[in-house]
């Protein structure tokens, strides 16, 4: 068999992944389980699902050619241009993926989690487009750093439960919508935002992200007359707009990975969420992975100025990467996001969302040949992050 | 014989209780223990905090996070426990999630609980074919029983695989809710109960998550050879403190 | 000669149009004149032109039938989703097209002037992108109302200087963005953000614009079998989403042209911005058409909730199609707007700019038949809008 | 022969002035003109305000603004003007933009001015080539002289073509800007104002924007016939009101 970075048969990559759920939560997940992949290989929900993604969100989204940027760093930058589309990140991929699931599944209501509330805006829309009932968690540190979306979410007719508890972000706001789930086992569907929670969340998600890099492949190959780019590069909170990104590239090893997370004020500050370096193996919203915990097992409150990167843990796939070493990870502080997001606005006139500025902070941190064709995925707009740019820049 | 299958096997309505361990107080673990079995309880689960407590209800998450700023932790819990044995002698139970566990070292973790004489674990979100496959045979290496649990949307094929991978009892879950959710049962739970009991398992069932007063220890303990009482006790904690557990305990059984 | 409903070669549609500045301003007018058509024709400027529109604003705009709409109003309405644009509206067309015309008249400074910020911000966003200096008049009023958009053109690097005088919104900031050009007659290339000013900027903007309805023809193609929907509908305020929806149907009759203004607090209110009922013809901004004034000629302080339609004058384009009755002029009011963006919100998951809302009010003024073809051009994302939407529903 | 063909002859350089109708008070309008040609003015642009006055500077877009809130409007101006013929005998010229007179119409607006003793029309927004083919024979009829801007950035070609429409003088925009926008005369100004007297056209010059004191006459008036101040004389109504214009005038003409 040939060597693979993907999921496995059992729900696991590599020794990451699973599904570490209590009883109450097994009827709807292995109902997912059972159906997902017969599902999404439907010819009509294939249908349905490429249809929404290009007449309703926008796709193929753009593959484009940063001049300005790439001048400064004297190497070749395209941006995968997730800002562009509806509702302004790559998370509506998967909320237009699982709402048709959840359709086809028979569920009436449904639930999400959000930290940036970009997925919770993405759940909160797709929603709106089906007729459904929508309930988003989102820790109430959140709620207040993320102003726009939460109106955004409630204009959209969602309902928006503030998580009280723990460090009231996301991790919370997950927790919260687990115990939701637990409380209405049968007409419910619940959104996973990202790569994470019990098998199959991270395999479902990643390929409804996975339109991403099927995308720069076609693009790459009309633009360079190769599929192939040197680099790849996303952030990763939960890790599913870098997943998207890798997908296609995951076992081909001439193409390397680069995984960007959020130090914080610095990775050893004791205010981070660079899951990767600070975490070690657990268990954490139902999947085996890295994440960051006390040594007794607690987790741990991570932090980083990004709402959408604030989470603990990290994705299973992405956990298997860095242990493989088949990715790179490398860790951006606040203050280096903060001004790779302000460069791009002035270069490119594209104000990203702060979660993509890590991933932009990239080129101050590691050098690129002239000739190497680097995609950075641009997962998110910044319209939702103004306030946070406007008081940190004082302008 | 393990303690929890020989209080199994006397010919009574069991009832258990849960607390977090470290609260109200970090120090009150053995306390609050031996008052409970002086007060008439059959059965002890004791709490291992968690940070991220997702099966359960808002008071319990509570008391976790409490217990946690409080300063428990596996190790002191053990610590806690060390001399237990001395004065308790009804079937003690670590009900924790899988995480800290992991941590701990799930070998070195079933090792210390035999060291202390805990009886059994439940730990929620370690799922039964994980448990059967990769740790079914250290837990047994130590005597402990892993207890699982069913809810009403548990299939009969897997209640039956459950059934006959536990070896103690079944933790009936009364209704699909976190813990604390509900109030009093209806007919739905009654169907399930009568439901579970006319299934025969090898296992006897004990309920828990909505008992809170003797009308519904009543109910539930109907069909089930058992009842545990987890948030309302914890409310009765906070309300009135370790000491007079008793007035709890007694206004459950009472009429019984 | 066929019958045409655009522009002649004196600059007039009809008896509207036409270039009534000060001398200080012809030379920086004529200048564009005489060049713009050349440069537009240009093989070089048209490839990129449409490779800036592809790969940057991320075009073709879908045109996408909206389901549930369709249902309640039992009628065929597809929306052109001039939202998903980079920068959230159909501004960019224009100001990516005029930013290469400034770097082919070698100016090395841009202004403009902008209402609900949609303009200023993409005036920003292209002369980030090519590097070019670029101050953006905006009324007072309007910098309360859209404090978004002032966040990201800071964001941009743009300099955003208050207008202050008379109603301090767009007209005013039109007139300050005149006397900027005047004071600097050599250097600068003034960004008009609407179909409106003295020729050749009326015929420029919707020829910028006029990729909108090029792509409605092939989409409905596609979609329906017939480049030919039965209405084309679209909000006001200058004109210039409108005048790109309606381009390339101006002068096939079997296509109704509906256009949407702001009633304000209703036509007869005095509060209004209803151009083409409650306006005269006469000069406003350079340029001979309908305008809101008092009987001695002084220009009226409209009003409505949308900053971006809260101007007193209207494109000659539209002036001629009011006067010839080529289109329906149909004015909605505040209300009428707010509520038709919310039901856009819950119905199909699209929070529209409030300027488009209006656009959207029409099937509550006109009932359609169950097979009319109603294309609707959804012109901007309610990003920009949330707080006024928040205040006005009490979210 | 118009007054202001016969002003032009005088062997002198000419001081106008420009202030806005209903400015600082609604009735200041006669006052103003009087005293102006009392102190030795020697023509006036009397400006008929406007809402929109993108041409101008904050000075006299304020003043406006003002005029417009005292209530000044056409007829209203008219009205005042009815009688100015029995005491004042220098040119007067309205300054105004077009929506206004487009509004009243052009030739009633015309007419009008021909009957309250008008010489000339000043209408930025109005371009020449509009002028000529509409509204020409109109002006003619009523005997108006209209006058046209040239700026620095004017071509050659251009400024030969709006010589050959005028039949008064040419307002020479000092320097491409707004009223009141800049202040002094730099070597750009002073190559400009050469290079148009070189020009030898038919229409003599007068320099507008930019002069608010003696030096700034002066220099404008080395090569051209004379100069029109607007702001300076603005701000002058603000500060000291309507009665002593002589200070101000003498002092622009001091050292002449
Ligand atoms: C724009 C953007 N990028 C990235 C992320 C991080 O999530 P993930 O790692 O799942 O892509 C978020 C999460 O909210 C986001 O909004
Ligand atoms: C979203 C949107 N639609 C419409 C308009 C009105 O302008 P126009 O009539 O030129 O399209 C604006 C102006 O700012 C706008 O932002």
């Amino acid at each position: 068999m040939k060597k693979t970075f993907n999921i496995n048969e059992k729900g696991y990559y590599g020794e990451f992944g699973g599904a570490y759920i209590p009883e109450m939560l097994y009827p709807n997940v292995e109902e997912l389980r059972q159906n997902y992949l017969k599902i999404m290989a439907d010819a009509s929900f294939q249908e349905e699902f490429h249809a929404l993604l290009k007449d309703y969100v926008g796709r193929p989204s753009p593959l484009y050619f940063a001049k300005r940027l790439s001048e400064k760093y004297n190497t070749k930058i395209y941006l995968k241009r997730e800002d562009l589309n509806h509702t302004g990140a790559h998370k509506v991929n998967n909320t237009i993926g699982q709402i048709l699931m959840a359709q086809r599944l028979g569920k009436t209501r449904v639930i999400a989690e959000t930290g940036a509330g970009q997925h919770g805006v993405a759940t909160a829309t797709v929603c709106a487009l089906m007729g459904i009932e929508c309930i988003v968690y989102m820790g109430e540190i959140d709620i207040a750093r993320q102003a726009p979306n939460v109106a955004r979410m409630k204009m959209l007719g969602a309902k928006v439960v503030p998580a009280t508890s723990g460090s009231k972000t996301l991790k919370d706001a997950t927790n919260e919508a687990i115990r939701d789930w637990i409380n209405n086992p049968v007409d419910t569907h619940y959104i996973i935002g990202s790569v994470v929670g019990p098998h199959p969340y991270p395999d479902m998600v990643a390929r409804f992200q996975a339109v991403v890099s099927e995308e720069i492949k076609k693009q790459l190959l009309e633009k360079e007359g190769t599929e192939n780019p040197n680099y790849l590069i996303a952030c990763v909170g939960g890790g599913s707009n870098a997943a998207g990104t890798y997908y296609h590239y995951l076992d081909n090893e001439d193409v390397k990975i680069i995984a960007v997370e959020a130090a914080g004020k610095g990775v050893d500050s004791g205010e981070s969420a660079a899951t990767s370096v600070l975490g070690k193996e657990g268990i954490i919203h139902g999947s085996k992975t890295l994440l960051m915990q006390t040594k007794d097992g607690q987790i741990t409150e991570p932090y980083s100025i990004s709402a959408g990167l604030d989470y603990p843990g990290v994705g299973p796939m992405h956990a298997h990467l860095y242990k493989t070493k088949r990715a790179e990870f490398i860790a951006i502080t606040d203050d280096g996001a903060m001004k790779a997001g302000m460069q791009l606005s002035k270069l490119e006139g594209i104000i990203p969302a702060i979660e993509t500025s890590h991933a932009l902070a990239i080129f101050e941190h590691k050098t690129f040949e002239p000739n190497d064709i680097v995609v950075v995925n641009l997962s998110g707009r910044g319209d939702k992050d103004l306030q946070n740019y406007i008081e940190y820049f004082n302008l | 014989m393990n303690r929890i299958n020989k209080k199994l096997k006397e010919e009574k309505k069991l009832l258990s209780i849960y607390f977090s361990a470290g609260y109200p107080n970090l120090d009150d673990t053995e306390t609050i223990i031996k008052n409970l079995e002086k007060s008439g309880v059959d059965m002890i689960e004791i709490g291992l905090p968690f940070s991220d407590p997702l099966a359960d209800g808002p008071t319990i998450q509570k008391s976790s996070t409490t217990a946690l700023k409080n300063g428990m932790t596996s190790d002191l819990l053990f610590k806690q426990l060390e001399d237990i044995r001395e004065s308790v002698s009804i079937p003690l139970i670590i009900m924790g999630y899988f995480n800290p566990i992991l941590q701990y070292g799930v070998e070195a973790f079933c090792k210390k609980c035999q060291e202390v004489g805990i009886d059994g674990l439940i730990i929620p979100d370690l799922p039964v074919d994980v448990y059967s496959e990769q740790y079914k045979s250290t837990f047994e290496k130590y005597g402990l029983i892993n207890i699982f649990l069913i809810t009403p949307q548990t299939s009969e094929k897997r209640i039956r695989f459950i059934d006959s991978v536990s070896n103690g009892f079944i933790y009936m879950v009364s209704s699909a809710s976190t813990t604390g959710a509900k109030t009093g049962f209806g007919d739905d739970q009654k169907l399930y109960f009568e439901r579970i009991s006319n299934m025969d398992l090898n296992n006897p069932q004990i309920v828990g998550f909505g008992i809170f007063n003797n009308e519904t220890f009543a109910q539930a303990t109907q069909y089930a050879k058992g009842a545990i009482i987890g948030s309302a006790f914890i409310k009765h904690l906070t309300k009135d403190g370790t000491e007079n557990l008793n007035d709890f305990v007694s206004s459950i059984l009472s009429d019984n």
